[in-house]
């Protein structure tokens, strides 16, 4: 399995999947499917401060070859998580990443120096990108300054390192990333959804209560490989990449723009064991590929192959 | 225990007009054991339609391993698995979620089962076990006009069984409360599953009664991950609790959760 | 068929449906198909002052539901649309919308300049949102200021209303929209495409020779209905809506979210008849909805649907 | 004229390792006229795969309105396309495109017709046509390895037939060039079809020859229309004049473009 093992600050990961936030819970229900320990990582649903129940419903609706969720970050509040969710997961060999929300800078560092405690818990990623809460993301996600200033704020205080969550719904994502690298984040994940929007034909009404939503799915991953293939060649930190990936040719395809591992989330839903099954045969595409270790695949199509090792000291 | 299984299509028939009742064999049936639980159907293998679908059991055979699904042609998704014929594959994961609890009424008492459209399929394997059990049954069935009208014949082998259309084109014109009222139906215990609306109507003449009603919500995972179909609780001093339609659900006691 | 007339700022349009540009070419080859006086009006490829080869090939690539192109703005230049492609359209009854780029402002100007001189020019469309070229494109589609002026300049200059094409690779859509607005732009039209980027498995290669290009088709649908639906909202300019149309509810789903017509584009691929297609099924699919005429759904998703009655004075 | 029609499958196989050939019916065969057109085809009614696929016409018979593509299962289009049964309806465009000109070699002369791969179907017809015409047809085709080989018996018998693979399993090992190299194969005309390296060797050799080539380039319209599938002419003073694949090919005299 030392094919697949990938050395990210504050991760050694047995594997380069793992769940996305959001959309995994705390694992407990996938836990019914399989083993929990068999994934690389878990990015724990975001945790705000104080209990959120979120979003009227519905909360989902289908788009071609995706969907929209409008969730709005429900979770049982950071005491809960710390006391309960946490802990449940410490029954599995698995370190957990940390999605931290908040409505403000505080909620931020709170939530960010309490949770980087659990002893699970190896990395934080810093939630600035839902597009689904009306206060304070926005402007988090989409201006440098201010994305920059919390990422310093967070990392002044936690425990472990502290990965920024891009959003693609921005001029310019370099810039986006090159400002949270300077102020110290550890690695970027990326990209969160993009904002998109169905309306029922029948009542003229948007399908989601919350009128608009955040796109997932296959149908956004050409959008994630370029920002990934971009940023990857801008910052020296490593990447986190998700949307979209359903397959181990994806995960392929992700390494190749460059990022060091990747998250999988409407997949999840799909299929429940997408992760396993992704795990599974990536072997066997690397043994195709011709292909040693799943690291000499990061940033290969901007050619910059050996990059990546450095990671692992 | 969930499981996902690529189940293998028995029969799939029209029955209704839009009306589809298709029934699957797999391995997975012997994991079904409550009425009113559903499956999520994924009627492709490939992204479109993306997302599985909830539909509920209407019927378990698990002498033969099969299961039958009774579902209106919609959008995509019922449209692709409309076309479905025996052989063919579907990929199936369930059962999900707690059904009606079919011990709540006892031998001799009788059930009245309430259900609209294509609410009316999880109580036909309810009505079945409630038979068996010894309950005597009265359905009350609506719909909204006669072609839309299937299983009467089948509800009405379990039990006196009543027919509404809310044009009048079959048996009573109007909702099924109509049909409870004209006829003075009295019970112990209600099941019911259908629109919203009609759960809101049964809501509010029944919340002292033991009753129990299935909800439908727009649902991503079916498996309680996403937090997608969640419901506040009616009781809600803090306001975030809640219950997830797919894992908590799709049936709770009347009164229960906010409609 | 006058349920279907719609009234824009210098086009009468039958029906509100007409190719999209760049997808359409100058409309030769698809009059092999039908009869071009069947369509609402025509957006022909973009027309720069000099001719231009565009990009190296591979120029177009599949996502899921979706595909990327880099074409490059390819095209004969203005000498040769003006007397060669313009003409040869003059044979059909059909108002036709010249879509306008260049790398500097004074391209603009020139181009717009003499092609809205052109008889069945009936409205430019200013292309400042093309993803695949390398110079002028980007500053002009992302900076609002720098959008208005090219817009000021361009107004000065042509004898037929200007609509401003938006590119959604922004932060802040409605900013740039009302900042071409003020400009004076008489429409809008959005959304250009996505930037996105897929990598050749085998190669690790971009499977563009440009490497990334614009992701069109239905994946993107769901963001350009967001977008239209913010931006309806927050200008008093119409807009012709774009991105994934297919069939006559897609166009209707654009009416509720703002748009007053819509564009076909990748759809002419995979269906060269798909625009007298959905021309013709758009009366039932009104029947259906019990609506009288087409403009009625206009905005309806945000509760407006008096205001596009403006648009036929 | 190019039409658009779902034409019926007539039969499909398996005839060498992930090749296969499948026949079609319907009056868009009364259209076709040039061996080298190709079609431009829809896989299935809904979005995955969103695109057309292009694919070589191999065979035409216009008695039965049928015709024959043969290709290799490589992406989703093409596994999706190869899953088809006979019944069931692809959408196909065409014909596409400006085919071999057959009339270019005069009865007596001998065409050398030279293949490699996928390249090979579009000959096929090619090689009928000019057989009947009472040209000599001798035919080189290449191939990566045996398991790949196909319809060796087939240009067998219009005409002399060499086969060449990469690794040597079957034929002669080797390339195309040096199967024409070590039989001292004489001819008045080429035509050829395959791998871009391969027609680069031919251009190379031939450019002053009587020669004429197929080339392949990703499409999106397929008519003409999105400039997706363009390239350069040999003699461009100006640097912007173009040949579109779709619309002025898929076959061009050698040397016209650049390769
Ligand atoms: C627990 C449960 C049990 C159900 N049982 C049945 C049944 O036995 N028979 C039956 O005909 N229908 C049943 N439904 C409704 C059924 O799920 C929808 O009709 C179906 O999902 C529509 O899919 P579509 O592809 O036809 O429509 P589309 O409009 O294409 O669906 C688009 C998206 O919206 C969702 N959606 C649309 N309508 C509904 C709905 N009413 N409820 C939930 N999601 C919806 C789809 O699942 C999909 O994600 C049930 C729903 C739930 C939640
Ligand atoms: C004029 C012409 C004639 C052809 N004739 C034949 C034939 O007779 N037999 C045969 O097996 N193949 C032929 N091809 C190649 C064939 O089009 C591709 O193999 C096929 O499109 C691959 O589709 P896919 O879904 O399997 O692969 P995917 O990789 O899923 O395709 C993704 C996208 O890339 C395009 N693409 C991938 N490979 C090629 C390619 N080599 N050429 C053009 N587009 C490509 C697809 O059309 C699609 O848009 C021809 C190509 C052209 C241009
Ligand atoms: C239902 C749902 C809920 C999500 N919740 C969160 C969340 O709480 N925090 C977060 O950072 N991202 C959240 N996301 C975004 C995902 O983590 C991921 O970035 C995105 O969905 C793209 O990946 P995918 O296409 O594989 O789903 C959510 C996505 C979905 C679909
Ligand atoms: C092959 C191709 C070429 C295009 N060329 C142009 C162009 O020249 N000018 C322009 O403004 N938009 C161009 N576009 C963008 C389309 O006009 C349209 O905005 C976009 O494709 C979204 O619509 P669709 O999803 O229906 O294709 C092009 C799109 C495609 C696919
Ligand atoms: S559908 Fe995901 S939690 Fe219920
Ligand atoms: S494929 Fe569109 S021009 Fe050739």
């Amino acid at each position: 399995m030392s094919r697949l093992q990938i050395e990210l600050p504050g991760l050694t990961l047995k594997n380069p999947i793992m769940p996305a936030s959001g959309c995994f819970g705390f694992g407990k229900e996938y836990a019914k499917f399989y083993d929990l320990s068999l994934l690389g990582a878990i990015m724990i649903k975001a945790t705000t401060l104080e209990p959120r129940f979120g979003n009227p419903t519905p909360r989902v609706a289908e788009t071609t070859s995706g969907m929209l969720n409008a969730i709005g970050l429900q979770n049982p509040g950071l005491e809960k998580v710390m006391s309960e969710e946490l802990p449940w997961l410490e029954q599995y060999d698995v370190p957990i990443i940390a999605n931290v929300a908040g409505s403000q800078v505080e909620d931020y560092v709170e939530v960010a120096k309490q949770i980087s405690k659990a002893p699970n818990v190896k990395a934080l990623e810093l939630n600035i990108s839902c597009p689904n809460v009306k206060t304070g993301g926005i402007a988090f996600g989409t201006i440098p300054e201010v994305a920059a200033e919390l990422t310093k704020q967070v990392k002044n205080v936690s425990e472990v390192p502290v990965y920024v969550k891009l959003s693609p719904n921005v001029s310019n994502i370099v810039s986006m990333a090159k400002a949270v690298e300077e102020a110290g984040a550890d690695g970027l994940t990326m990209i969160n959804t993009l904002i998109g929007m169905r309306i029922n034909l029948k009542t003229g009404e948007p399908i989601l209560s919350n009128k608009t939503g955040g796109l997932s799915g296959p149908a956004i991953k050409p959008v994630a490989i370029r920002m990934i293939y971009e940023v990857s060649q801008a910052v020296s930190i490593p990447i986190i990449g998700m949307g979209g990936v359903q397959s181990a040719e994806d995960v392929i395809e992700y390494f190749y723009a460059g990022a060091s591992a990747v998250a999988v989330g409407t997949a999840n839903f799909v299929d429940p064991f997408v992760c396993p099954s992704i795990i599974d045969e990536l072997p066997n595409l690397l043994d195709e590929l011709k292909i040693d270790h799943i690291s000499e695949c990061i940033g290969r199509s901007w050619g910059k192959r050996a990059k990546t090792i450095n990671y692992s000291s | 225990m969930i499981k996902k299984e690529l189940m293998s299509v028995v029969s799939q028939k029209q029955i209704a007009e839009n009306i589809f009742e298709i029934t699957l064999e797999g391995s997975l049936v012997s994991e079904m054991n409550e009425p009113g639980q559903f499956v999520h159907v994924k009627v492709t293998g490939g992204t479109e339609p993306l997302l599985r679908r909830p539909i509920s059991i209407a019927n378990i055979d698990q002498a033969k391993n099969q299961f039958t699904m009774i579902y209106r042609k919609e959008g995509l998704g019922t449209r692709v698995l409309s076309e479905k014929v025996s052989g063919e594959l579907v990929d199936v994961l369930g059962p999900l979620g707690n059904g009606f609890p079919v011990e709540a009424t006892a031998k001799g008492e009788t059930a009245l089962l309430v259900g609209g459209g294509i609410g009316v399929p999880p109580l036909y394997e309810l009505a079945q076990r409630l038979v068996s059990r010894g309950v005597n049954v009265v359905s009350v069935l609506g719909f909204q006009t006669k072609s839309a009208v299937f299983y009467e014949e089948k509800f009405s082998l379990l039990g006196e069984t009543f027919i509404a259309t809310v044009d009048g084109s079959y048996g009573t014109k109007g909702f099924v409360t109509d049909v409870i009222d004209q006829n003075g139906i009295l019970f112990d215990s209600l099941y019911s599953c259908g629109p919203t609306m009609m759960l809101k109507a049964i809501e509010q003449r029944y919340s002292q009664k033991r009753a129990f009603i299935s909800l439908e919500e727009r649902m991503g995972c079916g498996v309680g991950a996403c937090f997608a179909c969640v419901c506040h609780l009616q009781n809600d001093p803090t306001g975030f609790t809640y219950k997830k339609v797919c894992s908590d659900g799709p049936v709770f006691k009347v009164g229960e959760v906010v409609l």
